[in-house]
């Protein structure tokens, strides 16, 4: 027996979630489907299938103060950023629900970066299973499914005239409600398939394959934006700078990419990382080779924003191919 | 929409060669003109990148005052002509945006000219005062 | 457009002529993107790699601003005749030499909108107020040289739109579209107008702009961004395509067209001698500046 | 640091503000915390993140020796806004630390051994420590051998204390310029060049270098003329970083982090993380 929550209860529920809690859901606006606070669930945008950019902006905001300076005593003090609240992000999908799981590893690794832990700890997810799978999914190819339940605290999954819900964790518990739920026997869906990435042994391709002309060659129609780290559920690289703001001083720190020219530059000027080529393959280096050397998994979660968005079809799975390939022949078109 | 009690805050960029001078001949002619003012001079007004005016009303600013000399007198031979091109063009996208074009104001204002300096001042208050506050910015909301 | 195989045929033979001959060492067109359906650029530098180029209505790309990255290297590049403006624009900055660049233009009644994996029925809206089906600068020509139609009323609607609003309107909308931005600066990249080694909003000592990603700083990003365009446009309209949050840049981007036409009766790119209006003056002109 | 928020610098007093060079300072700084104070402790090589509250911070390689209770110190070229903004700072002025980051100079495995130190310009600073662990133990290392260039006579930063140590035994000290004055009757010569003046031995001897880019490249090609092995040359990287904690993934080489693996590595590690990165 599963347990069931109708179409309309769910929003009943989230009604009630988002008078207890600060509620994110995927919201449409202007055409693109965003993460966003919403205080009306009727704004919740129910048919979507995956938004723009990922969930991780709750945890590790676009820009966010990390504390400020403020004058006491005669002297000053610096007041961390408490600022976060009790939140449930609902329509969490599980590629991006792994993105968090990873994003938790380069954070919360000793000594933890504190507001992250602040915000992971304070938030609840709940996670959708995928009923379709768009064409440039391939979160099979990177540990995780469709309807994969590992790493949220609740999962729902569509039926007939509801969805399955599977409180996965305590705090998932807690926010369920059992009034709510109906116990039935409907079964859930098998989940969509879709194509398969050749990750396996993808570190060892990818140091094989570093000093081949392939970086180069690809990094050829590269326009090195921003667009596929921010839209990346796991990229982190930061910035910190501080401000002062008519005596307000914070300091702040923003989403940054290793894409950005001048982002290994020295005072001096000096940059190790000059060059299209090398500035591309640490993308790829630090994904496929270096996180996974730390960490113990690939930087990627198959949720397949980057090659969407990308401007010029950079697509991490044909990347991911080539190196694979770049045994014998190399230089890729 | 005028405010109770409103003076604006407002940000002069003024050459060095013409209008700097002039606004020292209205001080030191002891001609009044209101407080609101803070004066910033630059070598040329073709030296205000309009950076530095969507600046000022980012930080706040209620106007911003570019004045050079008057055509054909710049120190440099022709910075206020690309000065007045860029304006015009600058002041007609800002007004796209919403900011009222009259909170931009350029005018040629010479060394000898400390009574027309101290009439810019008083008449770009007024329009100020009438324009009422920039809705309130929140800096880095 | 829909290219005849012919014709296509005649993009890869003259790719592969100047390829073959060595008047360039890399030609710059269009290739099938991994979606099977719409384009992306491809760099071919090796003659049996021509037949890999393709063209079609899908091929929105402006690959002009590839051109700066490789400054001094004999080149050639598939252009349509937007994309040829912008051409004119790099040669009037001294950005690159026309000795450097072997342009294969191609003849265009418009592309179509599209994403990834989806060609859409629509021409772009860019293209239903183009006027330029026949690239304004090229060595070789593929297709018939067509009669331009001429300027519309209608060519400004959406600016004219706007402009009808109330100020307070004006800012709201801006607001909401600033907001979303999330300064990823594709819009910046993929513009071949936008070539400074460094950008103002990245010169951060000091800190002109700032990193916060937020709507104050957004909104002078996105009008310094567009002024600095200002008679440089050549309206290909790339980096409204490729903002992942719908941001309609070329609202702003046609308002300066609009203006500098209006005010100096000139668009970018149309050839390569006269100087971009706000580079130049004139000295009895009447703008309603300091007047 | 404060509240378990590595994000959070202790706050510092300036015990005073030295002029070193015509654009650099030394500055002396006791932690505000008592505790904080008493426990901070660090080794040669380690690093920390200086804040000017309001302009940013910046990390510094520590320049003063833990256990000689000078303070803690930072040698700062002005360079930027944050450098800039530390000129400005004053005795008795807060600032805030971030640190100690990084690893160190493992000066005790050099024990025994000659010690060739290379610095170049504010290059000197981190190296500086290095300098006096040695002399403090000086019976514990072999010959000491410093040569350090700067740009001009005025730019060669600890010129007070290279008399000190001079006179301290079975040491050298070596000073180049790029170019001389009125008064500079010393070398006039580029660092790479001088050691190939001087030809060390390469035997049983450490070469610790740091400097700008340009004059590491150079110096290490000179070492190697003379027969240095990789594993023998000691350099400490810059890299641009923003929180020292592996966690900004600005300063990573591969899979190593210049703030958390490093700074210290020798060439031996270098030439193997620049394989991948």
């Amino acid at each position: 027996m599963t347990q069931v929550i109708s179409k309309s209860d769910l929003m009943v529920w989230l009604g009630r979630l988002s008078e207890s809690h600060r509620l994110i859901a995927p919201v449409d606006e202007a055409g693109v489907t965003l993460f966003q606070k919403v205080s009306k669930v009727e704004d919740i945008a129910l048919d979507f299938t995956n938004t723009v950019l990922s969930p991780k902006e709750w945890f590790f905001p676009a820009t966010e103060t990390l504390f400020s300076v403020e004058k006491k005593d005669g002297g000053i003090e610096l007041v961390p950023n408490e600022d976060v609240e009790e939140s449930v992000i609902f329509g969490v999908r599980p590629c991006d629900a792994l993105g968090i799981a990873l994003l938790d590893k380069p954070f919360l690794n000793e000594p933890a970066d504190a507001l992250y832990g602040r915000h992971r700890d304070k938030t609840t997810l709940i996670g959708l299973s995928c009923s379709e799978a768009r064409p440039e999914c391939f979160c099979t190819s990177m540990g995780t499914a469709p309807n994969d339940p590992a790493n949220v605290d609740v999962l729902l999954t569509e039926v007939a005239d509801g969805y399955i819900v599977d409180a996965v964790t305590d705090k998932g518990k807690a926010i369920v409600p059992q009034d709510l739920l109906k116990e039935s026997d409907v079964t859930a869906p098998p989940p969509p398939s879709m194509e398969t990435v050749p990750v396996e042994g993808i570190e060892e391709a990818m140091s094989q394959s570093f000093d081949d002309p392939y970086w180069e060659r690809l990094a050829d129609r590269c326009l090195h934006c921003k667009l596929c780290a921010y839209v990346c559920p796991i990229c982190y690289c930061f910035d910190v700078r501080d401000y002062n703001d008519k005596g307000k001083v914070q300091r702040v720190r923003s989403w940054e990419s290793c894409q950005s020219s001048g982002f290994t530059t020295i005072a001096g000027g000096y940059d190790r990382r000059a060059g299209k080529g090398p500035h591309l393959r640490q993308r790829f280096g630090h994904k496929l080779l270096y996180f996974p050397r730390e960490f113990g998994s690939a930087a990627c979660t198959g949720c397949g924003r980057c090659v969407k968005v990308c401007p010029v079809n950079v697509d991490i799975r044909e990347v991911i191919a080539d190196v694979q390939d770049l045994g014998g022949t190399s230089g890729q078109q | 929409m005028a405010v109770e009690g409103f003076s604006p805050r407002m940000v002069g960029f003024l050459c060095n060669w013409c209008s700097y001078a002039g606004a020292d001949m209205a001080g030191t002619s002891r001609m009044g003109y209101p407080p609101n003012i803070r004066i910033i001079r630059v070598p040329c007004s073709g030296r205000v990148d309009p950076l530095l005016i969507i600046k000022a009303f980012q930080q706040g600013a209620d106007g911003v005052l570019i004045a050079g000399c008057h055509p054909g007198d710049c120190h440099y031979v022709e910075g206020n002509y690309y000065a007045r091109r860029r304006l015009a063009v600058f002041r007609s996208l800002l007004e796209y945006l919403g900011i009222d074009s009259r909170r931009l104001r350029v005018e040629w204002v010479s060394a000898a000219e400390g009574k027309r300096f101290s009439n810019v001042i008083t008449s770009f208050t007024d329009d100020l005062v009438e324009l009422g506050p920039r809705s309130e910015v929140e800096v880095g909301a | 457009m829909k290219l005849g195989p012919e014709l296509v045929q005649q993009i890869r033979d003259k790719a592969r002529e100047l390829l073959t001959s060595e008047a360039v060492d890399c030609v710059i067109g269009y290739g099938r993107a991994t979606d099977g359906v719409t384009a992306r650029p491809l760099f071919v530098y090796e003659p049996e790699k021509v037949n890999d180029l393709i063209f079609d209505e899908t091929c929105t790309h402006n690959l002009v601003g590839y051109l700066v990255n490789r400054k001094g290297k004999k080149t050639g590049i598939v252009v349509k005749p937007c994309d040829s403006r912008a051409i004119n624009v790099l040669l009037n900055e001294g950005q690159i030499s026309r000795d450097d660049v072997s342009i294969i233009g191609v003849v265009c009644d418009g592309v179509v909108e599209t994403g990834w994996n989806r060609v859409g029925e629509a021409k772009q809206a860019r293209c239903q107020y183009c006027h330029q089906h026949t690239p304004v600068v090229y060595d070789f020509l593929i297709g018939e040289p067509r009669e331009e139609s001429p300027p519309s009323a209608e060519d400004y609607a959406a600016v004219a739109e706007m402009e009808a609003k109330s100020p307070e309107e004006r800012e709201a909308f801006w607001a909401e579209q600033f907001d979303r931005c999330c300064r990823c600066y594709a819009c910046r990249q993929v513009c071949p107008g936008c070539y400074c080694t460094e950008c103002f909003v990245d010169k951060l000592d000091p800190m002109w702009v700032g990193i916060r990603i937020a709507p104050e700083e957004n909104r002078i990003w996105h009008t310094i961004r567009a002024y600095h365009l200002a008679g440089r446009c050549s309206g290909c309209n790339e980096c409204e395509r490729v903002c992942p949050v719908n941001i309609p840049l070329s609202l702003l981007n046609r308002k300066l067209a609009k203006d500098v036409e209006g005010l100096f009766g000139f668009q970018a790119g149309l050839d390569d001698k006269e100087m971009q209006p706000l580079g130049a003056f004139d000295k009895d002109e009447k703008l309603g500046i300091g007047e | 640091m404060g509240n378990n928020d590595p994000f959070i610098p202790y706050l510092a007093t300036v015990r005073s503000v030295v002029d070193l060079t015509p654009d650099v300072k030394l500055f002396t700084v006791d932690f505000n915390d008592p505790a904080v104070q008493e426990s901070f402790t660090y080794r040669p090589g380690q690093f920390a993140f200086v804040s000017v509250f309001g302009m940013g911070e910046v990390p510094f390689g520590i320049t003063s020796v833990a256990r000689r209770n000078e303070g803690l110190q930072f040698a700062v070229r002005r360079v930027g806004t944050v450098t800039n903004a530390l000129h400005e700072v004053r005795e008795g002025d807060t600032v805030g630390v971030r640190g100690p980051f990084g690893n160190s100079f493992p000066l005790e495995d050099y024990e025994g051994k000659n010690i060739f130190i290379i610095g170049g310009g504010i290059g000197m600073a981190p190296l500086r420590p290095v300098i006096n662990t040695v002399l403090d133990r000086r019976d514990s290392y072999g010959d000491l051998l410093i040569i350090n260039g700067a740009r001009t006579p005025q730019d060669l930063v600890f010129a007070p204390e290279f008399d000190v140590w001079a006179q301290s035994p079975r040491t050298k000290v070596e000073l180049t310029v790029d170019r001389g004055d009125d008064n500079w009757t010393g070398r006039v010569a580029l660092i790479p060049d001088v050691v190939r003046d001087i030809k060390p031995s390469s035997e049983n001897v450490i070469a610790i270098t740091c400097g700008p880019p340009i004059m590491i490249h150079f110096t290490l090609q000179a070492l190697k003329e003379l027969g240095f092995a990789d594993r023998q040359i000691v350099t400490t990287l810059e890299s641009n970083m923003k929180c020292g904690l592996g966690k900004c993934a600005r300063c990573n080489v591969g899979d190593k982090y210049v703030c958390k693996d490093g700074p210290v590595f020798d060439f031996e590690q270098i030439s193997q993380l620049f394989e991948e990165a």
